[in-house]
């Protein structure tokens, strides 16, 4: 029973990571249609952010952490806008065009991210409170997943209430909908898009420092790793559905937990099953639309 | 001017035969090219580098098949690379099966496999279908990596010389593998050709462009989509087998994302939808790539100012900051844009818009 | 009439969220017979049309093709089984040249039109088709012109011979004149009229009253998703219901 | 003779590289309704689209005196017209509310007006527009155009499949809408047209080719034959309208 509770909540901190990278992919996608490969370098650079941030400051307290979780938030939001404001734009409705970019931009940026802090893991530390656990029916949780549950909720949250209440989000169900109608309005729906990327790259960037806690380091391929499942987890969940993210998320990642503790560590691939199988049953996802 | 333009179909093969007979002359000569060549032609390091040269080419051209004649945005083609690699590999080490037998074997399982994966991905479409061959592709970078004790996991894969022919082996042969790999390009060249001009290279090229027109004239565009799929594949294995040869093994970075964005990379630099750019743009991108490399260790580079030094000391960097300039400010690739040179820089037609369009317009004329 | 239906839909339904979109549609054609589809924009008549030719699945009802029910089939099988249609706004295969175009359809009704192996030239049978039909809607000199660049009479014209390329026995013609200059009315009114006349069924959707008036054997009308009408021309035209419906609701 | 609130000059446009206007010229008076005829398929919604760069276009197009030509089409919207589009496209998973807030700016002045049109609307607000019958998606498309202080309305087939007294309704409300500001109509139902309308603007493939006082067009018989091709009078035009 233990082992059940203690893999559950592993799988939903690690679903949690997951979900800050697919909110913004799948944003992204629902308005402006680009499949965004950058999106794990904004990760990386958030965590990076972070790390730089946690070395200048007194290293474990939970000001430095607070403080390296804005900053990394902050650097994604500001890369992904500009990434948008310089690149995307440019390329307006030619999404092969723009997806070819935002890969261009992975690469290179991955690899600059490796002439700067090297291709070797950097450690990161915590508070100390972190690495303690808390006992919770009988099994023994490291306290940072509960960190990454409650910030991916909050976020969930955030970007909910975002698209009901505010003027921009209503401009983004809408562009969602029907792009073209919204600029026939008078709305410049630019602003939207880089409105949508700065969330996006923070959500990413808030991700990156999280997950540096998760796994206790920080590489340049930290975010190129995590995509590949936010991929996974957008398509299983439905393109452009931020719910089908959401719950995806939750499902691939205790269900990767669960075969890798009961199946040998084979939960990769029992995710890529899984895909196979929600591909096979229901094409446009768990909560798709037509695709 | 317009040379190009008024080149007949045949001149276009003259010319491709030409190249090819110069190709295979090159180790026998004594050419230096300085600073685009590390030594002259007959030298094995040399014919190593451009060796890997044709075999990108080749992979390119499957790409082509792939993405520019199908139309299918797949990011998991290293996978099928890897699996000729990888596979070879293992039958070499677990069996007793000679070279030819064990390519056989290996390409028999590719086809299953393609054939499988091909399925399932091509049940969805663009952007998904992209995602899906990436997952799959990640899911063998996966199992390379956690069966070290098949495949070597990160260490790689060291090629089992026992059964392989020994003109195949050995620095001093490098040239015997330079023609291998010149006949692997040409005839992948070919078949792709052929491929292409067949009639389901026709029906493929129309789904492409318009897959509901395919269905209603009562063809069924899923069997054609699976087929050019999985002939991709198997070319795509056949580089990576020789690929191994070359290397005389192989490693995990073989079955990696980042691997087949470089596939990616080299056929849009070379021109989405024409073969002479798949070829001309792995050729350029390979040269690079080692070139970037010398400069990056030299210490030229290791005495500029970090700002600097860091970014150029990158290969990796430059590159994937040129391909973004291309895609931004050079429709159509290298392809393109010869094509633009050779047409006085005015478009023959303002509709054709798109890249893949106007290196479509290319192959019209060598068809 | 003794004969069995070419074409038959029973009860025909599609709601969409809520929406009638088509409300309870029956009708049959007779082999050979020409039916012409009019009704004012949004009656409809292309939405029938996807429904039959396979394009959307109906809520409830049935398409019979020749007798048999085909409402589960897919659209490929629907093509093959004889039913063959045109778009609204042309939809041609623009990158291929007119040949290409047509030569494609034939090899779909050929067989093995998805072979590796098996090369198109200049002399085998599905060429032969292609130029035959080329032939037959007078575009032999476009033969070789890349379609994407054809006037828009041409196009409408290629579609035609794309059509008749896959020979078959029931034709979906959707608004064939939209877009067509009235210079070209004519010819393309011909070609039409040569179709039916080699004993094909044929179904037409068209704006242009005096083509569709002129043409066919009955016309059906449809408003608001319902089939208001469907007999000779003269006999609809003189329904006053009909004359509102097309004309607009008298004000 | 007024200027013309819009001038169209030489006005071609393109879809996905297809060529849909070759070269319209046309204007606009700066009162009453001039609508834009012609068969299925000769660019009028293209025309509409092209004015407001909502696809790739050329030449001149001038309004109130300025060139929008090279404008963004959102600036377009915001110096002065409403565009209604062909289908509504009303944001279906979005409310009546979510709608017309959208649309409003500065406020909506016109919010009084609306209201005294569609009652309807007000009473429904809460409701997902996609949940709305036809007409009264309708409805909502043309409150969006009207709640703003426009100077010109683009409207394009109001009445598409509209049963007959939901016609009524929107041709009415055009009447009252076009008291007060010029309308560039494209609509198919004649009786609307007739009902409605000042100016004809005539298109084939592309081309103006009439340009005249409405009744005079409508009531010529060989020229509706041969540039809509639609007999008025065999089909027993119904005479006056209301």
């Amino acid at each position: 029973m233990s082992t059940i509770v203690l893999l559950i909540i592993t799988g939903l901190g690690l679903g949690a990571l997951y979900f800050l990278v697919a909110s913004g992919l799948s944003l992204i996608y629902g308005l402006m249609g680009v499949l965004n490969f950058a999106h794990g370098s904004f990760l990386t650079l958030g965590a990076f952010a972070g790390l730089e941030i946690a070395r200048r400051m007194d290293g474990a307290s939970w000001i430095t952490l607070f403080a390296s979780l804005v900053v990394g938030a902050v650097v994604g939001a500001v890369v992904a806008a500009a990434t948008e404001f310089f690149l995307i734009r440019r390329l307006y409705n030619r999404h092969i065009e723009q997806v070819l970019v935002t890969v261009g931009l992975a690469l290179a940026t991955v690899a600059l991210f490796d002439g700067i802090w090297g291709t070797d893991p950097t450690y990161v530390t915590g508070p100390a409170w972190f690495s303690e656990t808390t006992e919770i029916l009988g099994a023994k949780v490291p306290n940072d997943r509960f960190v990454l549950i409650i910030a991916a909720v909050l976020v969930l949250l955030g970007i909910v209430l975002f698209l009901k209440f505010t003027r921009f989000g209503l401009i983004i169900r809408a562009g969602v909908e029907n792009r073209s109608m919204v600029t026939a309005l008078g709305i410049d729906v630019r602003k939207a898009f880089t409105v949508v990327f700065a969330i996006g790259g923070a959500a990413a960037g808030l991700g990156g420092v999280l997950a540096s806690h998760y796994f206790g380091y920080v590489s340049p391929q930290l975010g190129g790793s995590l995509l590949i499942f936010a991929f996974i987890v957008t398509v299983i969940g439905g393109l452009g559905s931020l719910a089908g993210a959401a719950i995806a998320s939750a499902l691939v990642a205790v269900l990767q937990q669960f075969a890798n503790y009961y199946l040998g560590g084979t939960g990769d691939l029992t995710v890529v099953l899984l895909l196979a199988a929600v591909l096979l049953i229901r094409p446009t996802g768990l909560l798709g639309s037509k695709a | 001017m317009k040379l190009l333009t008024h080149m007949k179909p045949w001149m276009w093969w003259a010319v491709g035969g030409a190249i090819a007979v110069f190709a295979a002359l090159l180790p026998l000569i004594n050419l230096s090219i300085p600073g685009i060549l590390p030594g002259p032609t007959y030298t094995p390091g040399t014919l190593q580098l451009l060796a890997l040269a044709l075999l990108f080419s080749s992979l390119a051209l499957s790409y082509h098949l792939l993405f520019g004649v199908g139309g299918m945005l797949s990011f998991g083609h290293a996978l099928y690379f890897a699996l000729g690699a990888y596979g070879l590999g293992i039958v070499l080490k677990t069996t007793q099966l000679s070279l030819v037998p064990a390519m056989g074997l290996t390409v028999a399982a590719v086809i299953c496999i393609a054939y499988l994966l091909g399925a399932l991905s091509l049940r969805v479409t663009g952007i998904s279908f992209a995602m899906v061959t990436l997952a799959f592709a990640q899911a063998g970078n996966v199992l390379v990596r956690r069966n070290p004790q098949i495949t070597g996991g990160d260490e790689g894969l060291q090629l089992e010389t026992q059964n392989v022919p020994d003109f195949l082996l050995g620095v001093l042969n490098t040239r015997n593998l330079y023609w291998v790999a010149l006949a692997l390009l040409i005839i992948v060249f070919i078949v792709v050709a052929l491929f292409e001009h067949s009639r389901a290279g026709h029906v493929v090229t129309a789904t492409r462009e318009n897959e509901l027109r395919v269905r209603v004239i009562g063809i069924r565009p899923f069997m054609v989509k699976l087929v050019t799929f999985s002939i991709a594949s198997v070319l795509a294995a056949l580089v990576g087998m020789v690929h191994l040869l070359l290397q005389s093994g192989v490693t995990a970075r073989a079955s990696s994302a980042d691997f087949t964005l470089t596939i990616l990379v080299i056929v849009v630099l070379g021109g989405v939808g024409s073969r002479w750019g798949a070829v001309v743009g792995a050729i350029v991108y390979t040269l690079l790539d080692q070139r970037l490399t010398a400069l990056a260790s030299s210490d030229a580079i290791a005495g500029l100012p970090a700002i600097l030094r860091i970014p150029l000391s990158e290969p990796l960097f430059i590159l994937g900051t040129l391909f973004i300039l291309v895609v931004l400010f050079l429709p159509g690739g290298i392809a393109g844009a010869v094509q633009r040179m050779d047409k006085g820089g005015v478009r023959r037609n303002p509709a054709k818009e798109t890249s893949s369009e106007i290196a479509r317009d290319k192959i019209e004329e060598v068809t | 009439m003794s004969a069995r239906p070419m074409l038959a839909v029973e009860h025909l339904c599609l709601s969409i969220g809520g929406a009638r979109i088509i409300d309870d549609v029956t009708f049959a054609v007779a082999p050979g017979e020409m039916l012409g589809v009019i009704g004012p924009n949004g009656a409809g008549k292309t939405t029938l049309f996807n429904l039959i030719s396979g394009l959307l699945a109906p809520s409830t009802g049935t398409v019979f093709l020749n007798g048999r029910d085909v409402t589960a089939e897919p659209i490929h099988k629907r093509a093959r089984a004889g039913l063959g249609r045109t778009f609204q706004t042309s939809s041609l295969f623009t990158g291929l040249t007119a040949t290409e175009n047509v030569r494609l359809a034939a090899q779909a009704k050929l067989g093995a039109a998805t072979s590796v192996i098996r090369f198109p030239r200049r002399t085998d049978v599905a060429t032969t088709i292609a130029n035959d039909r080329l032939a037959e809607v007078g575009l032999s000199h476009h033969a070789k012109t890349i379609a994407g660049v054809l006037s828009h009479g041409d196009k409408r014209k290629l579609e035609i011979a794309m059509l008749l390329a896959t020979d078959p026995r029931v034709i979906l013609l959707d608004e064939p004149m939209a877009g067509v200059a009235s210079g070209d009315v004519h010819g393309l009114t011909d070609v039409i009229r040569q179709v039916h006349a080699s004993g094909r069924t044929v179904l037409l959707v068209e704006h242009h009253m005096e083509v569709v008036l002129g043409l066919v054997d009955r016309v059906a009308v449809m408003h608001h998703g319902e089939l208001l009408a469907c007999d000779t021309p003269t006999v609809v035209m003189a329904d006053p219901a009909v004359q509102a419906a097309y004309l607009g609701a008298p004000l | 003779m007024t200027a013309p609130i819009l001038r169209v000059e030489g006005l071609g446009a393109r879809i996905a590289g297809q060529q849909v206007v070759e070269s319209v010229t046309f204007e606009v008076p700066a009162r009453g309704v001039t609508a834009l005829l012609g068969r299925n398929g000769v660019g009028k919604t293209s025309t509409l689209k092209g004015i407001l760069g909502l696809i790739e276009r050329w030449g001149a197009v001038e309004f109130n005196g300025e060139r929008i030509d090279n404008l963004a089409t959102h600036r377009i919207i915001q110096s002065g017209i409403g565009y209604v589009p062909e289908d509504r496209e009303v944001f279906a998973s979005l409310s009546v509310a979510e709608n017309m807030r959208l649309a409003e700016r500065n406020g909506g002045p016109n919010r009084e007006l609306v209201d005294e049109l569609f009652p309807e609307l007000l009473a429904r607000a809460g409701q997902l527009a996609g949940t709305l019958s036809g007409g009264q998606q309708q409805m909502v498309s043309l409150a969006r155009a009207l709640v703003n202080d426009n100077t010109l309305l683009l409207i394009d087939e109001p009445t598409k499949g509209l049963a007959p007294l939901i016609v009524l309704d929107v041709t009415t409300a055009l009447g009252r809408a076009a008291e007060a500001v010029p309308i560039l109509l494209v609509e198919q139902n004649l009786q609307v047209v007739r009902a409605l309308a000042d100016t004809v603007v005539v298109l084939e493939s592309g081309l103006v080719v009439f340009t005249g006082p409405a009744n005079e067009f409508l009531d010529n018989e060989e020229l509706t034959t041969e540039l809509l091709g639609v007999h008025l009078t065999d089909v027993g035009a119904t005479g006056d309208n209301a």
